[in-house]
């Protein structure tokens, strides 16, 4: 590389960059709008902001993750492993709310533990580790459950993904779960872009080799980072539990989904770059995308069809753009 | 002379925002080594990359043997007989050498399928040709071979091309002296039997030692041309249009060295013996060796990267044993690796986030990324601008800066930790010739400020030329030690005279 | 590190590399662990031939789906539409044949275009647009599953009995389907061990740029490769669709042959990173998995407890042989 | 790559509608319809003896002795009503003297899994008599047909393109579900009132029967039906759907073609401040308790789960050379009304229990199916 490259580098630097997704967010918002003026009303956004919660969270988790190259597809069981675990535990009585979600968020980090443990010093990819993590998980909830969970879920538990908090000015009401959801993104995002562990997370992503030479402690970082996503595999599952009550496949499709939406948000697959907003971002886009197909009138398999081609488009633009800037 | 093979004119290139080449005019005849030579991003990779097929030039022609011919990709090269040996092995690891060889143009039986007897028939061939190649065996796994040899199935390959133009583009890079000898009677013998040579380098030794002709590229621009091979200094004053007279820094005077920093004593592990080693406070050691001698072996114990089994190691008096990087850094050690890409650098972040990658590692996990107790991001800004990076921002990625910029930001990595031990994995290895003075200074400024340096480079007049001692190693051991300023002959006997023998 | 000198990590010269022989270690714990059940439980019946025959039987859709799967990993590609494409395939051969044996010719050409056409867009999605292969064939299943389910919604169409031979057809003891996988695979491993195009697939996964340079076209490698993978996977859903006698759009999501069949190449030694690997691993994969079913069955193992062992062995089974690499996995 | 996808499906469509299963068939629906209202036969109160249709078969010739051994080849139990029975059938399986070994495998819902299940064990030769729940119906003839080469096979739940095994055990079907709820709904709310039918997923036979038979009702009664929409029996999705129509207008009536959701759609109503409507749901325990607590207007027709005792009763009478109700084994599929529900309704059993199980005087009733 010439030094002469670096200044035209710093001019397209330079220019102000706006994530493509905040863009299709807002085309998408508008096309609702259009089809359903009632969105503005505080029902209709924040209906759509309580139902994008559970997968926004579990995007911000997972860009930890991609970040550092690797995937977690173990999010989709481990959430409806907290949700029929959680059934089982509480067993009706509401007193138990209060040490089964420390519990089940406890659950959730000792997932991350294992597949950081795994991937670490077993060596297995994280796809497959993951994989069988996957797999294990839906096994142990059906094990768990013998099929049908035991218990209701009772309404302490389902505060957080079922009430409202009312008499809020200027918007009237805001759901219990979109407080979690800026919460727990808020959290995850200035972990990601403003402190050591989030530089780490990087860095591990970018070159393990180099981040170990430099010292990074790879094993640590790396194992925090499938933590990080598994706890938010645990807060999604008790507000998707909290939103529509016991089921034995709460869960089933959204581990792709989050990894859609970390994609769509710009995240680079196999490491280096992620941010926590820009998941967030595309998760909001894809709900937005999967409402306004709905509001069409469109049935599941075209929603399939959308989806599809929008995460092909998403990084086939994505890539044309770092081409085009050569960053 | 014979009419030149290769007959590049007025070839001009240019990349969005950078012209690379402009109205450049490059000849290369038949039995000839013609040296290319320039700093970094002065165009010769451009320029070999057109000749290659790689790229397409603006403007300008390429004649072969006085005709016309555009190559569209590197096989239409490849197939009118020019073979290019890139920096980076273009091996692949886990096929035998007999395939790595004839990679893309296997012969085959009359069903179409792959002829593995004629292959390896003709692999034997090939290799006959080199001294040291004749005993590999076509059927081994080219992963399992050490560096050397596999530079040299590297070269075979080019070879077994049948290729009348052979380019090489910094071929001893990763080589010692001893497999730099053999390479050169390698070159020699292709001479002899008609080929041109293009010979990319940075060495002034190595173009006094092989070169027939001498251009020297600038700024994408014909510098000088020399149909004679002249001195050294006229090459480096074309190269960077001055003289550079205080290349190296100048060595510690004996008040500067200070009390024991480092001392190993019977240090051991598979790869290692009998390491007996001090590095005192203030001076920079060299450590020179043939390729497998044990140096990046010794480097990687000390950091507790490949630990020693064996032995007492002390830093700073303190009797240490570091099991993984970490530990060493924890307890002073510094390491710049020898491949900055592949082991330095996290590309895709900033200039400033590499510089303070070591000092957040040791930082709390769940602390700001601003501030920890060895840097903060307004001190490390400082730090880079010290070193004179030249980076537009220190928020660009690192990945668009120079070899020696980026060399500089992982110096200022190690700064901030303050180490009292600081190894240098080939520092200069792919800096352009200005940089590499500054590197030199830095190290020599780092050791004033009373750190031990311990220096590992193939680049035998550098070891001698930067160091205060030169330590040699060979099969493990540490074999002999000279003073700055030996010669390079005694270096070089040290470093192999047992193996002479023992071959 | 590698520095100047890398230390001779190889000391062992061409000696016993473990990679190598994993997958036949693991084959060879997993029938040993079979019969030790099947003695165990008192059961010796199905030491029998004919159940031996049956196992070997058991995952030959699956295992059609892995070889062509170990085509795009070898050239660190991978392919998640299997699944979806041996669905569309499927009912688009029954829909077609519709019990008319004069059909099944046109059936099987369809069938193999649109899986030829898969694969194609699959290629070129992944080398023209650069988009990662994980993300561009989820989309392409995504995209494929739609389009199906937009028209069909049950088992559509029906094979004729001539067709259902390819499942149900026997040559002596042996089911045809179990001889034809057997000829599959063998020719998957003539084109990979002694053709050009087998020696371009380990060059183009073990260092593209390296293929690059020595001439070969890369990308055409890869896209060939996702062809053949595509097809693959249509002659598994032509095989299911001869042994369901129709097709129906969730047979390949049922069976989830798009994670098994990456988790099947895997076990049998192929790296995700590509380059390096082989066919005759992957069988011995495939029969790991149809092993480890076999002996679920035979022990009565409790259908949940299955799928935790389950998971528990795909990670043990990579496990063993990657723990002792030094390289740092993500 | 998209428009050659559409050319076949279209191409498939074309075709599909003339050989498909016809899921909207008059004289099934007719037939079903009169059998829901057929006084059945055997022992009162104790609905899984019953059946529909008078047709037995005689199995003294088939010569088994007992004990013998009984192989069920399971589609899966990867959900609530597939683990209530599989319950119930193994606590069945207990009763019966005849039956000596009882060899369980189950294909996790896959067709090719499960025709290589009755291939290992037909191979395996220990089998005297084969259970089978196919996966689904068309896939899994052949096998079934091989099987009944080599011994008595009986089928329930879904049944087989074969009239070779010895009876084929199902309650009444589809469009007598379907039928039921309907009803309900015509006889609660008045003509032009807007409806919303609630769906699981598209192409599952029995389902499909439901819906076509709600359908015809409904449209005969001259409801306004607002929409059907597809839940995939997700209640997050299930409550968003309910959530979304009622932003648009008001519901009064929900008829759903299965109850696992349907605790999730009157959330629905609770949560965005609207009355509870006319509701169709089905036998689960937590329906049933939240129709108690909140007093709604609703029924809960039944697919029972007790079909998976019969099949086991029908097993041993094979085994032990009585007649069985056959080529089918028509069961009643009685609706849990209003009048009913307090004898169904137990806090004691867990929220996805089905309470039409059969199974109350049991045993190990109630813990074996999870309940306290």
């Amino acid at each position: 590389m010439s030094d002469r490259t670096e200044t035209t580098h710093a001019r397209t630097r330079r220019l102000p960059q706006i994530n493509p997704v905040w863009l299709l967010l807002a085309a998408l918002v508008a096309g609702i709008i259009l089809m359903n003026p009632g969105f503005v009303e505080p029902t209709g956004y924040m209906n759509f902001l309580k139902r994008a919660a559970p997968l926004a969270i579990l995007a911000a988790g997972q860009v930890y993750v991609i970040t550092s190259g690797g995937f977690d597809l173990s999010v989709g069981s481990l959430i409806t492993l907290v949700v029929v675990g959680s059934s089982m535990l509480t067993n009706n009585d509401p007193a138990a709310t209060y040490w089964v979600i420390p519990l089940m968020l406890g659950m959730g980090l000792g997932v991350g533990v294992v597949n950081g443990l795994v991937v670490c010093f077993l060596r297995v990819p994280s796809l497959i580790a993951t994989l069988g993590m996957m797999i294990t998980l839906n096994g142990l909830a059906f094990l768990w459950s013998g099929g049908a969970p035991r218990g209701y879920l009772p309404d302490t538990y389902r505060f957080f993904g079922r009430e409202l908090v009312r008499d809020v000015p200027l918007v009237g009401f805001i759901p219990v779960s979109v407080i979690v959801l800026f919460v727990v993104v808020g959290i995850l995002a200035w972990l990601m872009h403003r402190t050591n562990l989030g530089r780490q997370v990087h860095a591990i992503g970018d070159n393990p080799v180099a981040a170990r030479l430099a010292g990074v402690a790879v094993n640590r970082v790396r194992i925090t980072a499938f933590m990080l996503s598994g706890l938010s595999a645990a807060i999604a599952g008790i507000l998707l539990g909290g939103f529509a009550g016991v089921s034995t496949d709460v869960g089933s499709g959204y581990e792709l989904q989050a990894i859609t939406a970390a994609v769509l948000g710009g995240a680079q697959l196999l490491g280096g770059r992620g941010s926590v907003f820009a998941a967030f971002g595309g998760a909001l886009a894809l709900t937005a995308i999967f409402t306004l197909l709905n509001f069409l009138g469109l049935p599941q398999p075209v929603r399939q069809v959308v989806q599809g081609l929008i995460l092909i488009a998403a990084v086939a633009l994505a890539m044309h753009r770092r081409k085009q800037t050569g960053t | 002379m014979t009419t030149p093979v290769i007959e590049m004119k007025a070839i001009t290139k240019t990349f969005p925002g950078v012209r690379a080449l402009s109205d450049v005019s490059f000849d290369v005849r038949t039995g000839e080594v013609q040296a290319l030579v320039g700093e970094n991003g002065a165009g010769k990779s451009t320029l070999i990359k057109i000749l290659s097929g790689v790229y397409q030039a603006d403007s300008g022609a390429v004649l072969m043997n006085g005709k016309a011919v555009h190559f569209r990709h590197p096989v239409d090269s490849l197939r009118a007989g020019i073979s290019t040996i890139y920096q980076e092995f273009s091996l692949l690891p886990e096929r035998t050498v007999a395939q790595n060889l004839f990679l893309g143009r296997e012969p085959r039986t009359r069903l179409g399928l792959i002829d593995a007897a004629k292959m390896r028939d003709e692999t034997k061939e090939v290799l006959a040709l080199f001294a040291a190649a004749g005993r590999i065996d076509p059927d081994r796994i080219v992963g399992e071979l050490d560096v050397a040899t596999q530079q040299v199935v590297e070269i075979a390959k080019a070879v077994s091309t049948g290729a009348r133009v052979v380019v090489m583009d910094e071929p001893t890079a990763a080589l010692n002296e001893a497999e730099c000898e053999e390479l050169f009677a390698t070159v020699d013998t292709l001479r002899e039997r008609g080929v041109a040579i293009i010979y990319i380098t940075h060495r002034m030794r190595e173009i006094a030692r092989l070169a027939d002709r001498v251009t020297v590229l600038k700024d994408g621009e014909v510098a000088a041309r020399f149909d004679e091979v002249p001195a050294p200094n006229e090459i480096v004053r074309a190269m960077v249009g001055r003289d550079i007279a205080d290349f190296y820094a100048p060595p510690a005077s004996p008040d500067e060295v200070g009390g024991l920093v480092l001392s190993v004593r019977g240090g051991g592990n598979a790869v290692l013996d009998g390491i007996d080693l001090d590095v005192r406070r203030g001076e920079i050691v060299g450590l020179a060796g043939i390729q497998g001698a044990g140096r990046v072996a010794l480097a990687r114990a000390l950091f507790g990267d490949a630990p020693f089994e064996r032995g007492d190691v002390t830093l700073d008096g303190d009797a240490v044993s570091f099991g993984t990087p970490r530990a060493a850094i924890l307890g002073g050690i510094g390491l710049l690796p020898g491949d900055r890409k592949s082991e330095g650098l996290v590309l895709m972040q900033s200039v400033r986030d590499n510089g303070m990658l070591t000092s957040r590692a040791f930082a709390s996990l769940w602390s700001s990324d601003r501030r920890n107790a060895h840097s903060d991001t307004v001190r490390m800004d400082g730090l880079l601008d010290h070193m004179e990076i030249r980076a537009a921002s220190y928020d660009q990625d690192i990945r668009a800066l120079s070899g020696g910029n980026q060399q500089k930001a992982i110096v200022a990595r190690w700064l901030s930790m303050r180490p009292k031990l600081l190894i240098f994995i080939e520092p200069t290895r792919g800096i352009d010739v200005n940089s590499k003075a500054g590197i030199y200074h830095l190290m020599r400024d780092l050791a004033r400020e009373g750190a031990g340096i311990l220096m590992i480079s193939s680049d035998l007049p550098e070891v001698i030329g930067a160091a205060d001692r030169v330590l040699v190693m060979q099969a493990g051991r540490i074999v002999a030690e000279f003073p700055h300023g030996a010669s390079e002959q005694d270096v070089m006997h040290a470093a192999t005279a047992e193996s002479e023998v023992a071959a | 590190m590698s520095g100047s000198e890398g230390a001779p990590p190889h000391k062992t010269k061409s000696g016993f590399r473990l990679e190598r022989w994993a997958p036949l270690i693991l084959l060879g714990g997993a029938f040993a662990i079979y019969v030790g059940v099947v003695l165990a439980t008192g059961q010796a019946q199905y030491l029998t031939f004919d159940n031996l025959i049956a196992i070997l039987g058991r995952s030959i859709a699956l295992g059609i789906t892995a070889i062509g799967q170990t085509f795009v990993i070898l050239v660190a590609s991978i392919d998640l539409s299997v699944a979806s494409l041996i669905s569309a395939t499927a009912v688009l051969a029954s829909v077609i044949m519709d019990g008319s044996p004069a059909m099944i010719l046109p059936a099987v050409l369809a069938a193999v275009a649109l899986g030829g056409l898969v694969g194609l867009t699959n290629g070129l999605v992944v080398t023209g647009l650069g988009v990662n292969p994980l993300i561009a064939t989820l989309g392409m299943s995504l995209i494929i599953q739609g389009c199906l389910s937009a028209f069909v919604s049950n088992f559509a169409g029906s094979v004729p009995a001539e067709f259902q031979v390819f499942a149900y057809g026997r040559l002596g003891p042996f089911p045809l389907a179990l001889l034809f996988l057997l000829a599959l695979a063998c020719l998957a491993w003539i084109l990979l061990r002694f053709t050009k195009f087998g020696s371009d697939i380990y060059a183009v996964g073990g260092n593209e740029e390296a293929a690059r340079f020595a001439g070969i076209k890369t990308r055409r490698i890869v896209v060939l490769s996702h062809v053949i993978c595509s097809v693959c996977a249509v002659i598994a859903g032509l095989y299911l669709a001869s042994r369901l006698r129709s097709g129906a759009p969730w047979i390949g999501a049922d069976g989830v042959y798009d994670l098994e069949s990456i988790a099947v190449v895997v076990i049998g030694g192929t790296v995700l990173a590509g380059g390096r690997g082989g066919i005759w691993g992957t069988m011995a994969g495939m029969l790991i998995f149809s092993l480890i079913d076999s002996v679920f069955n035979v022990a009565g193992v409790d259908s949940f407890a299955k799928q935790v062992l389950r998971g528990i062995i795909i990670v043990a089974a990579v496990a063993f042989y990657a723990a002792r690499s030094k390289r740092i996995v993500a | 790559m998209k428009r050659i996808l559409m050319a076949t499906g279209a191409f498939a469509v074309s075709v599909v509608p003339l050989h498909a299963q016809n899921f909207d068939d008059p004289q099934e629906f007719a037939k079903q319809q009169e059998q829901l209202q057929a006084e059945p036969m055997g022992p009162e109160g104790q609905p899984w003896l019953q059946h529909i249709g008078g047709e037995m078969t005689e199995t003294a010739d088939l010569g088994l002795e007992a004990p013998a051994t009984v192989c069920f080849s399971n589609a899966g139990v990867n959900n609530p009503w597939r683990v209530v029975g599989y319950t119930n059938m193994m606590q069945e399986v207990a009763n019966h003297e005849s039956i000596g070994d009882f060899v369980h495998v189950d294909a996790e819902g896959s067709d090719d899994k499960q025709i290589a299940d009755i291939n290992d064990l037909l191979a395996g030769g220990d089998c005297d008599v084969m259970i089978v729940s196919p996966n689904t119906t068309a896939a899994l003839t052949p096998a079934v047909e091989r099987a009944c080469e080599d011994m008595p096979v009986i089928v329930f739940d879904r049944g087989v393109n074969t009239d070779c095994p010895v009876t084929f055990v199902h309650p009444i079907g589809g469009y007598g579900f379907g039928i039921q709820g309907a009803e309900f709904i015509v006889e609660n709310v008045d003509e032009g009132s807007n409806v919303l039918m609630l769906r699981i997923l598209p192409g599952v036979d029995v389902l499909e029967t439901r819906y076509s038979a709600g359908r015809r009702i409904l449209d005969e009664a001259g409801m306004n039906i607002v929409g059907a929409e597809f839940t995939d029996g997700d209640n997050a999705k299930t409550k968003s759907i309910v959530e979304d129509y009622l932003m648009r207008g008001d519901i009064d009536a929900v008829w759903m073609d299965a109850g696992a959701t349907a605790v999730a759609a009157i959330e629905a109503f609770e949560d965005s401040g609207y009355e509870i409507p006319v509701f169709v749901g089905e036998d689960q325990q937590d329906f049933l308790r939240k129709w108690q607590d909140e007093d709604l207007t609703a029924i809960a027709p039944t697919y029972p789960t007790f079909q998976w005792r019969t099949a086991v009763i029908a097993a041993a009478r094979v085994i032990e050379g009585e007649p069985v109700p056959a080529p089918e084994w028509v069961l009643p599929q009685p609706a849990i009304t209003q009048d009913e529900l307090a004898d169904y309704v137990n806090p004691a059993m867990p929220p996805l229990h089905y309470a039409m199980c059969g199974c109350e005087s049991m045993e190990n009733y109630p813990d074996a199916w999870g309940g306290n």
